[in-house]
């Protein structure tokens, strides 16, 4: 059995042994061993230059590891949170997502970010973002959410592969699940999304903190007659729409679960492109589950409340009738 | 101008100043027992779930928010961090609204939406709690520039640490605050760390005197384990500031005697290096200056344990006895609304 | 006859005439007048204490916006321009949004954000982004996109009466619009979207640097017997869905017009409603002309084709039938 | 190790170096040349309309991109500004590319991609041409953390404004290029504005060697209008931190004859300071320098600026013959992409 937490682990350290190139670099990476544990004794393993603990300079650092990758090195950076990302937007959308094009193609930036996103553990307003789709929106960034062990496992060395820059999210509810992973376990596709259940009947999507909500939904609803197909994005930008596409031209019917605020989410960009490509196979109009547009409350009650639900996908999928 | 450093080291006892009255010295014991046994307090909360989130103590650094807070009037404004039961129980907060507000109920100081690192106080303008590093200095500096174009006497008081010098808004908000002559109270309390990250990992030059120097911002380095220390240069920096000095940066040398967060192992640190810093504990060395002096007799100490203990299982009485928000009322106030009639809080 | 950015000077003068706890304050909007002249000549009338030249630090001045209107001033931030304000995105997101929230109603953000937005003027990859779908998506923001007169000169004055954070983004290719602007001109409703043009075959809805756009190919249509409603969103959040379902659910088909990048846009957000509200009233899937997936290249044949044309919404309406 | 500061003032002619050679003066006088006269016509052209969106010239600060430039290795990097043809010619991209690009041709250096903002050029090391303020510091110490990590001996040079001191990023990229003690040299072009804020009313430290030493960065305060005095301090700079000696910085006082950009009405600074500022042009004082010390004799003047003028022509003549790419090619290098067989660029 292993976390999630550890199948990470184990990616950052195929990463750094199998191209020297590569370096581990942000805040408390090293002697802390990672604000969620991630990189636990790393440090030990690979030495200060390639697990690099930095000051709090989130714009310095993130525009340091796009400069190191324009320079030769396959620079893994660590931000602690998407909430803290913000400080470094402008290295990662006025740099790292132009530099390619602004040059006409004489530089590219193969930088990996990681960082944790998303709710549920009562950290409040500051602390809970899940921005991913605000990622996805741009052009020249891939942007992965792992969220099963083979894609903690499997997405990093890809993502370090890409000549140009991704972007991988860790919903932080995830780093404490447990379960088997194949020794041989290795490299994952991160261009398409992932049939996690098939199904006739409606077609959840999903990504990320919400796909096991996802999973749970249909487990449930199996219990009522409904058979749910979920579908895990995995790879927000590009957006795998063919997979989507065949799933609801068979089911008719789609539901969106998404942690992001439902105004402007990523399962907007989902349902539009259902409108644009499946229109006439739906029975029933698409709908989205999202999180409550509220600041993250802390009371547990609250945030429970504010973010989706397997009794609000169940309620969702039941409201389309069919 | 250039920065000037006072009170250098061991902290020399003040002269003058309230300091020297009896009530004011154990005034200050008891703010700092306050902050101790209502940490103590969440600490054991927090094994048994009642508080949940993230929990930053300030055990070990109670001198900084005693000292400086205490020398503020009321009408001067606070602008803390993550870190920060300390200066909300400082700045008068009261421990009932900031012990509910741990436990999620909507008697606490944020309704509870806030949780430790939000305690918030309109009344005694405590501005926060803010979970970004950095993320208050900006804040401070509009809050005293609102102060200055009104032509209010009022100082700001802004705390952070020392691992926020590092963030550009330290030296954006450093030089706005100063280029406009802002009166803010910058005041670094330089634990050494910032989670596992030690100040020089952090900065390429650890005198931080030399920054505010460099934005023409005097400065104080003073031994934050000393109370009377702390207060004897906020007194001083925070008059300047009112007078119309512009900002003045504090520089509070200090040590948390507790892990970061109750996530963290505390791998980073020499126990050693610990158990010395505990020698400075704030708390026994005011109370040992104030026997010798005569001014702690025998039984206060006892006494005021039993007070400080008293309002502690007051506070978690007042919060377990609390109540939970509708959760219709979820979507209140993402925009404000004028306070509903007959409410609470 | 006035331009835009007289319609808007005169909205900054008429605030701070009459509210004194209003200010300006921004890069160069004193001595320099404004980096587009907007506030040219407002140092002379009001003085430096209130029109007020910051050094090159966003993140830390608007942050002293949000301090200022939390201690009862009327601040009226300029940010040169969208893309720098990705600095200053921590202090908008984590406190300006979220401040009221947090402290459970106690504190509140009256404050205004000005900022240019858009692409057309061949500044390239970092000048010209249209980020107002971001924005929008944040709760605890107001988002206006004043596209007219009326609305450059009336939407200032309601937005610093608003006791929450507003976002107004003014599209940089409208500065040097002209028209007729009554004397009384004064202040607008800034919770609904206007319709700008009635019709009946077609919803275009668009807004801000569209706007346009969108006008110029409902005239074009109506030459071809199409007869198109344009719909002017104006205030981006809260988004008036109640304007959108009404003339669809009469027209039957929409065509969004949105010069942000396609996926993520606002205009999914719109589509997304659509299908949500007005699914079974629909006679064709509802389409989006947005921005090429780039970003924004200098040469001007390449910039044109990477951002709509009245040429592109007049063929998205024709594509639809009907 | 704090600040230093040398050649302050005027620029003693320097001692040694191949400045003393008589071919390097003239080298340099001509590099200074090609920017001018390269610039003047771009001027022309905007008011032509056949450049457009925002053109910011360097008229007048041409001995700092030289002057520092021309102490680089082929294999030391560029970081620059918005403000960046004359480093671009410094640094070799050729005018015909650089003159393309501003024309928006599939020939220009960025394929017209860029503009006059973005000039890059992978052959030359040449990463931009960033248009955010500050936003290329940051970047200029992840290219020299590449080196370090690589074991190269390789500097890189970054320039921005004064403007970009006051920006977070610059406060971060110093600490972490101190602290990381990476091969960075910070070229602060001090032309005392940026827009129409001046400088005073910009930072409360107008020294900028206290902010240097405040991250413990050595720091040279050079006369930006004197070539040799410029190429003097960056060749013992460049020295150092190409010997390891970690970070370096440059203030280059200097002053832009022209408006801020093309939209830059001017109205900000007074006529008689620019008047004063253009006897200082550092093409007629280098010019003089060289012809009072015999190097440059009659005629030479004119033949080089023949030779300038014909290689502007011929530049303008190739972007006018240059070619659109297709924009069917919109979407290309979004992501990068194998170079195609047989493609120009
Ligand atoms: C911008 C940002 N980056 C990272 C974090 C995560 N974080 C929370 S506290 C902390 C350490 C801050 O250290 P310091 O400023 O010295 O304050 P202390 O905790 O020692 O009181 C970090 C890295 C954060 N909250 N905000
Ligand atoms: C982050 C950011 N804010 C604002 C601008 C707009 N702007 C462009 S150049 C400039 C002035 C910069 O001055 P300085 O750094 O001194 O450089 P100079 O133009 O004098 O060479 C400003 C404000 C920008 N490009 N980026
Ligand atoms: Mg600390
Ligand atoms: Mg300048």
């Amino acid at each position: 059995m292993v976390t999630y937490r550890e199948a990470m682990r184990q990616a950052i350290r195929e990463a750094l042994t199998r191209d020297d190139r590569a370096f581990l670099m942000g805040e408390d990476v090293g002697r802390y061993g990672g604000c969620y544990a991630v990189s636990l004794g790393l440090l030990e393993e690979f030495g200060p230059e390639r697990i690099r603990d930095t000051p709090l300079s989130e714009s310095a650092f993130v525009g340091a590891g796009i400069g190191a990758a324009l320079n030769g090195m396959r620079p893994i950076v660590e931000i602690m949170t998407v909430n803290f990302s913000l400080l470094a937007l402008d290295q990662i959308v006025n740099n790292a997502a132009t530099l390619s094009y602004m040059s006409g193609g004489q530089f590219n930036v193969p930088l990996v970010i990681r960082m944790t996103t998303g709710a549920g553990r009562q950290l409040g307003a500051q602390h809970s973002h899940s921005l991913e789709g605000w990622y996805a929106h741009i052009p020249g960034l891939r942007a992965l959410a792992p969220a099963t062990l083979e894609d903690a496992r499997g997405m990093l060395w890809p993502a370090l592969q890409d000549p140009d820059p991704v972007i991988i999210f860790e919903h932080g509810t995830l780093y404490n699940i447990e379960g088997e992973l194949a020794d041989d376990a290795g490299p994952v596709d991160i261009n398409t999304a992932a049939v996690r259940r098939p199904g006739d009947d409606v077609t959840i999507i999903t990504y990320g903190g919400t796909m096991r909500t996802g999973l749970g939904a249909a487990e449930q609803l199996a219990g009522s007659g409904v058979s749910a197909e979920v579908i895990d994005l995995r790879c927000l930008r590009p957006l795998d729409t063919a997979t989507i596409v065949s799933s609801v031209a068979r089911t008719h019917r789609a539901v969106i679960v998404d942690e992001g605020w439902r105004t402007g989410s990523l399962a907007a960009e989902v349902s539009a492109r259902i409108m644009e490509e499946v229109f006439y196979d739906l029975d029933a109009p698409v709908a989205r589950v999202c999180s409550a547009e509220v600041p993250m409350p802390y009371a547990k009650h609250l945030e429970d409340a504010a973010i989706p639900q397997v009794a609000d996908v169940v309620a969702a999928v039941q409201m389309l009738g069919g | 101008m250039t920065g000037a450093t006072a009170a250098r080291g061991g902290g020399a006892e003040p002269a003058g100043g309230p300091t020297g009255e009896k009530d004011h010295g154990i005034h200050l014991l008891q703010q700092m027992l306050r902050i101790r046994r209502f940490e103590e307090r969440c600490a054991e909360l927090y094994s048994h779930s009642l508080i949940r989130g993230f929990l930053h103590l300030d055990i070990g650094e109670e001198a900084c928010a005693v000292g400086v807070i205490d020398t503020l009037s009321p009408d001067d404004a606070v602008v803390a961090t993550y870190r920060e039961h300390g200066h909300a129980l400082a700045r008068g907060i009261s421990m009932r609204a900031a012990m509910a507000e741990l436990e999620g109920k909507v008697e606490g100081c944020s309704r509870g939406r806030g949780g430790s690192m939000h305690l918030f106080d309109a009344a005694t303008r405590f501005y926060g709690g803010n979970a970004i590093v950095g993320g208050g200095l900006p804040i401070a500096v509009g809050l005293a520039l609102a102060d200055h174009l009104q032509g209010r006497r009022v100082v700001t008081a802004c705390f952070f640490g020392d691992g926020a010098v590092a963030e550009g808004e330290f030296h954006e908000s450093m030089n706005l605050a100063a280029l406009w002559h802002l009166p803010v109270l910058f005041c670094c309390e330089n634990n050494l760390y910032a989670m596992g990250t030690a100040l020089d990992r952090s900065e390429s030059e650890t005198d931080l005197s030399l920054k505010a120097a460099s934005y023409r911002v005097p400065s104080w380095e003073v031994d934050g384990m000393d109370v009377l220390a702390v207060e004897d240069a906020a007194r001083s920096a925070v008059e300047t500031v009112r007078a119309g000095g512009g900002p003045h940066f504090l520089e509070l040398r200090t040590y948390r005697f507790r892990a970061h967060s109750m996530y963290d192992p505390d791998r980073y640190r020499d126990k050693a290096e610990i158990e010395q810093w505990k020698q400075r504990d704030p708390i026994p060395l005011l109370a040992e200056r104030l026997t010798a002096s005569g001014v702690l007799t025998d039984g206060d100490l006892e006494r005021i344990e039993g007070e400080v203990g008293a309002e502690v299982d007051d506070a978690v009485a007042f919060a377990e006895a609390g109540t939970y928000e509708a959760t219709e009322d979820l979507e209140r106030f993402v925009t404000s609304e004028p306070v509903r009639a007959g409410e609470a809080s």
